[in-house]
């Protein structure tokens, strides 16, 4: 069991369809004023490393690693970015820590997806060029076929999933960063117009702009920092085949292989019964639900009734998105699962204000990067240090 | 916030435009090579088995992405496949609407474990459902240039045996 | 220190090419079965897997990391992607080296890929989108313009003419000659460099490292399992980066410090006092001629200004009293950016066991250093190796 | 290295990719994008307009520093203060330049250079053009001076210098 790491800060921006007045820069400069404020900390003193979490097609930028360091506090020093969502960056925070070579470690990401004009364009990029992007469809058809292999085999329904949205853009109404936060009644949204059958518009969540920057730091100066820690009791991340064709379709591997390596690392055998609450990834309505099923929340098949009967909402059994989720807060990109981290701590802090769940000791933040990818992380946080 | 000052007033937001200025030629692999030119040449479907796994890739790849075997054996498969799921695009890539709603399926040929992704054209797509078997619409010879294109699109098959 | 070891146990690589019929996913998977089977390890021992790719743009895939993931052994793994611009090829070893460090791990995959040949009608167009987007881009800049900025710098700071530094490429394109991967490898004289092709004075044809295809790929493991699987482990003893400010116009480019501070904190970790005397064989990246000195210099194997006679004196061939790019380098071997970086890391750890073939550097070394360099002149990664 | 062993990889002329030899896909990328320029970047580029550099100006380290920023990368907290420069500097480094962006080769060539901002701290420039110079004569060092396009063609961009000239 290797030791504890926790959080002791984090910051971020309001998060909204567009941000016009800021440039990236002063974006991830706000973020990063406030977690360093939350943790207590200068950055030019205190902060061993830095991560940052892009892809340059998604910013528009070659290597837009050059562009990371001035605005928070890493210009010359150790800092390289994840290709890869928040929570990739959050494990390789971790990994650095528990070397014993670091003691504080930053993590970055941000959205300005409102920068990006051609957005589905760049995004069929991510296909393989050779036997997929050809047929010129939109790459969202990979939801649309996702969702019906999902419906086929677990005998989830529309309607469940149009429970899922408006849950989460409910709870996003008493989240003031959210973006989307909207009162819904599940007939409205299976009326949406569809995109990609099963899939409708409403089904999946838009995309806002913000940023997110978390501090971790070793046992040993968490405690010495003035600052309220969380522990990350475990983390694991997996991707199943890049390829469409011989990847898993009706379940989320990548989810349920990382949340077996979180789960071992934080001891948490029984996990319905051992975590309080979940921000789990809802880019797309059904995703919510297959990902319950993968992270072992809900036994296959059952996360879509237990949606119904409210088991998932505030004052359920199982709060899953208090924070309104993507589809409530909007999809940060690669900050997506880092806001999630960020709100999980929020929750275990007791500073999560009008969407506070009451007596919450263990919490989940986990995420998925979006299609075409099989990739996703998890992290399971505690208030203590001991699971 | 952070910063001390900010932009006040709507008229002094400022976008600045641009592009990725490439374009991008790509080589089809050692497997593609192989898969693409039966595909043109004699309008057949090869996977590539791994005896190990017991799977047979499709689209066929050189090595087998389970345990890293590389991949010699090649296997005719299809050209009948089973609908293993189905999504009908009501966008364009701009996110405009299509005219036409196009149905795509992801399709398990016959023999093969790997599934293809590919458009469905039927009178009545609508009415397709998972497990219903689908053949492929090939482009005449003539036209066929090496590319998943060759494949015009799939529709049911017709009735007889598989 | 208390920092848990990590070793080096096998390599592999392709070719490198100016174009190549294989896809990426294709050459990942060509580097990393050689690799494995270098050290006769199979993919189910593989935990994990780190993978270095530079800009998506030269490929023409955006998030590559994803795409390549089955064919750098990924399926069902933990991957994570690291990226710092042109050091990420030394950087993933890093990356590599803080997975099992962590104790999380303890076999990794670490596989560096790159296809530049996809980007038409030339590579050096997707150059332009590293520059700053709106006070750079305007301008057309060329890649090589930084580069010819930078040495026309240094040259003025030091008093240094071309003749000096054209020697590196004599040295480098011959050392390749051994090298069966290589793709540039000629005898030429300093002559052909002066009166090849100016590009961008002061940077001539034969001063620069060609646009390449091509894949790498290390196998790093804990203590325990080097022991059990190899009598030759090459151990990582210092890793260091550092990232400088984006600012570049607002830097003092004759020296590159950021490379010094990488050094400095990898030298930390393994100890080293008086590199000079401590280092056998290095590998600092040379994509240009000048840069290989610049890097000596930043590395402190010798005082500023130093490195042309250093090279003049002949201590840098391969026979030299500090054998430098014996490999032949990117000058000579190729430069595929990621796959170059780790293909000077695999250089190393050949030139450690004495398994360098035509290349071995006489005397038998037992510390050896790699060194990569990237974004808008401006990161430095460090690894020091060990016997 | 193990002797003996064959490495992967196949090579391919040019010819081989473009006359069909080989089987290959397109791709127009078709990514395009509009930055928002933001507080610094925004002012940056107005004032260009205005046939006038700015910078930005740190209280606690006392750089003045261009391009502008509204965070000290040195000393991470905001800056303070808008500073006009001046349109003079020096010349940090030039070079020499054959080829376009995209690697093709051009006849005259063009001189690209770090210009030192006169009014800024030392070593602060930004990447531009230099001309009315033959490239031998251009020394580091050397006094030069904005050239301005006509205030009407002027639309807030860094073109709206056309180049740096000895002065």
């Amino acid at each position: 069991m290797p030791d504890r790491v926790a959080i002791v800060g984090v910051g971020h921006t309001q998060f909204r369809a567009t941000s016009p007045g800021l440039s990236y820069k002063e974006l991830m400069f706000e973020a990063a004023t406030k977690a360093y404020a939350d943790a207590g900390i200068d950055p030019r003193r205190d902060i061993d490393s830095f991560v940052c979490c892009s892809e340059d097609l998604s910013e528009g930028t070659g290597i837009f690693d050059e562009y990371v360091p001035d605005q928070i506090g890493a210009a010359m020093r150790p800092v390289h970015t994840i290709a890869g969502d928040g929570l990739q960056g959050v494990v390789a925070a971790y990994m650095q820590i528990l070397t014993g070579a670091f003691d504080v470690v930053a993590v970055e990401a941000h959205s300005k997806a409102s920068n990006i004009l051609t957005p589905n364009h760049v995004l069929a990029l991510a296909m393989d060029p050779i036997y997929v992007r050809p047929l010129g469809a939109h790459p969202h058809i990979v939801a649309g076929l996702e969702m019906s292999r999902y419906l086929y085999e677990s005998a989830a329904n529309r309607e469940q999933c149009a429970q899922v949205v408006v849950k989460n853009r409910g709870n996003a109404l008493f989240n003031d960063a959210a973006a989307y936060g909207a009162d819904l009644d599940p007939e409205e949204v299976l009326q949406a117009a569809a995109a990609f059958a099963p899939l409708s518009r409403l089904d999946a969540a838009a995309p806002a702009d913000g940023a997110v920057v978390v501090v971790l730091a070793s046992a040993a100066r968490a405690r010495a920092l003035d600052a309220e820690a969380v522990w990350v009791l475990g983390a694991g991340w997996c991707t199943d085949s890049p390829a469409l064709d011989s990847r898993q379709w009706g379940t989320a591997e990548y989810a349920r292989l990382a949340a077996r390596q979180a789960y071992r690392l934080a001891g948490i055998s029984t996990p319905s019964r051992e975590i309080d609450f979940a921000e789990v990834d809802d880019t797309f309505s059904y995703k919510e639900l297959q990902h319950l099923e993968a992270l072992n929340l809900f036994r296959p098949g059952e996360a879509g009734p237990a949606t119904a009967e409210g088991l998932t909402a505030m004052d359920g059994d199982l709060p899953v998105n208090p924070s309104g989720g993507s589809l409530g807060v909007g999809h940060l990109g690669e900050a997506t699962g880092l806001y999630r981290l960020v709100e999980a701590v929020r929750q275990l802090r007791g500073e999560a204000g009008p969407h506070q769940l009451p007596d919450v000791e263990v919490g989940l933040a986990q995420s998925w990067r979006g299609v075409p990818t099989t990739t996703g992380a998890v992290v399971v946080l505690g208030k203590e240090p001991e699971a | 916030m952070g910063s001390l000052e900010h932009i006040e007033r709507v008229d002094e937001l400022g976008q600045w435009p641009g592009e990725m200025p490439v374009n991008f030629l790509y080589t089809v692999g050692v497997a593609g090579e192989r898969f693409l030119r039966e595909l043109k040449d004699r309008g057949r479907f090869l996977g590539s088995r791994c005896p190990d796994c017991q799977y047979t890739y499709l689209p066929p790849r050189l090595y087998c992405e389970r345990c890293f075997a590389e991949l010699t054996d090649w296997v005719e498969v299809g050209p009948r496949g089973t609908v293993e799921a189905l999504s009908v695009a009501h966008q364009d890539l701009d996110g405009e609407p299509l005219a036409e709603p196009e149905t795509f399926a992801l399709i398990r040929l016959d023999g093969a474990d790997g599934l293809l992704l590919h458009r469905i054209k039927a009178p009545a797509a609508e009415e397709l459902e998972l497990g219903a078997t689908v053949e492929p619409v090939f482009l005449a010879k003539a036209a066929r240039k090496g590319s998943i294109l060759d494949i015009q699109h799939f529709r049911p098959a017709s009735s007889g045996r598989r | 220190m208390g920092l848990r070891r990590v070793a080096i146990v096998g390599a592999g690589m392709t070719k490198f090419m100016r174009r190549a019929m294989e896809t990426g996913r294709e050459l990942s998977w060509q580097a990393s079965r050689m690799a494995l089977d270098s050290c006769e390890l199979t993919l189910k021992d593989v935990d994990g897997v780190v993978i270095g790719t530079a800009p998506d743009v030269f490929d023409g895939v955006h998030m590559k990391g994803e795409y390549l993931a089955d064919g750098a052994g990924a399926w069902g793994k933990p991957v994570l992607r690291g990226y710092v611009g042109g050091g990420t090829g030394v950087f993933s070893p890093i990356q590599g080296w803080y997975h099992v460090a962590s104790g999380l791990f303890d076999v990794v995959l670490v596989v560096a890929e790159e296809k530049m040949s996809t980007c038409h009608p030339h590579p050096q167009g997707a150059f332009l989108s590293i520059f700053d987007n709106i006070l750079e881009r305007p301008l057309e800049p060329n890649l090589i313009w930084i580069f010819a900025l930078e040495m026309r710098r240094y040259m003025a700071a030091y008093g240094l003419s071309k003749r000096d530094i054209a020697l590196v490429s004599v040295k480098n394109k011959r050392n390749a000659l051994d090298h069966p991967c290589a793709q540039v490898a000629e005898n030429i004289t300093v002559d052909d460099v002066l009166n090849s092709e100016v590009m961008v004075w002061p940077v001539n044809r034969l001063d620069v490292s060609p646009v390449s295809d091509g894949a790498a790929a290390l196998v790093l493991c804990a203590e325990h399992v080097a022991k059990r699987v190899t009598d030759k482990p090459v151990w990582i003893d210092g890793v260091g980066w550092h990232l400088d400010s984006a600012y570049w116009t607002n830097r003092e480019l004759c020296y590159p410090k950021y490379v010094e501070y990488a050094a400095r904190m990898a030298y930390r970790m393994a100890g080293i006092t008086e590199p000079r005397k401590q280092i056998h064989v290095v590998e600092p990246y040379d994509p240009f001629s000048y840069k290989e000195l610049h890097h000596l210099e930043g590395l402190l194997l010798c005082g500023k200004g130093e490195a042309p006679q250093l090279t003049a004196d002949g201590v840098t061939q391969r026979n030299g009293d500090l054998p430098v790019c014996p490999s032949g380098g990117l000058l000579g071997v190729g430069n595929p950016i990621a796959a170059a970086g780790l293909m000077k890391v695999a250089e190393i750890f050949w030139q450690l066991r004495g398994e360098a073939g035509k290349r071995q550097v006489p005397g038998k070394p037992t510390c050896g250093l790699a060194q990569a360099w990237g974004d808008l002149m401006q990161v430095g990664t460090v690894i020091v190796l060990r016997t | 290295m193990v002797s003996g062993r064959e490495y992967p990889g196949t090579p391919l002329s040019d010819e081989d990719l473009h006359q069909g030899k080989v089987l290959t896909v397109e791709r127009d990328p078709n990514a395009r994008y509009a930055w928002d320029t933001g507080v610094a970047i925004g002012r940056f580029l107005a004032e260009l307009k205005n046939g006038r550099i700015i910078g930005r100006r740190c209280y606690r380290c006392r750089r003045t520093v261009v391009p502008p920023r509204m965070f000290c990368e040195q000393c991470f907290r905001p800056t303070d203060e808008w500073v006009y420069l001046k349109d003079t500097g020096r010349v940090n480094t030039y070079s020499i330049s054959y080829l376009r962006w995209d690697a093709s080769r051009v006849e005259e060539p063009t001189i690209p250079a770090v210009v030192e901002i006169d009014g800024a701290d030392k070593g602060m420039g930004f990447l531009h053009l230099l001309s009315e110079v033959k490239p031998d004569d251009v020394k580091i060092g050397m006094r030069v001076k904005a050239v301005w396009k006509r205030p009407r063609d002027r639309v807030g961009s860094i073109r709206d210098i056309l180049y740096f000239k000895p002065y």
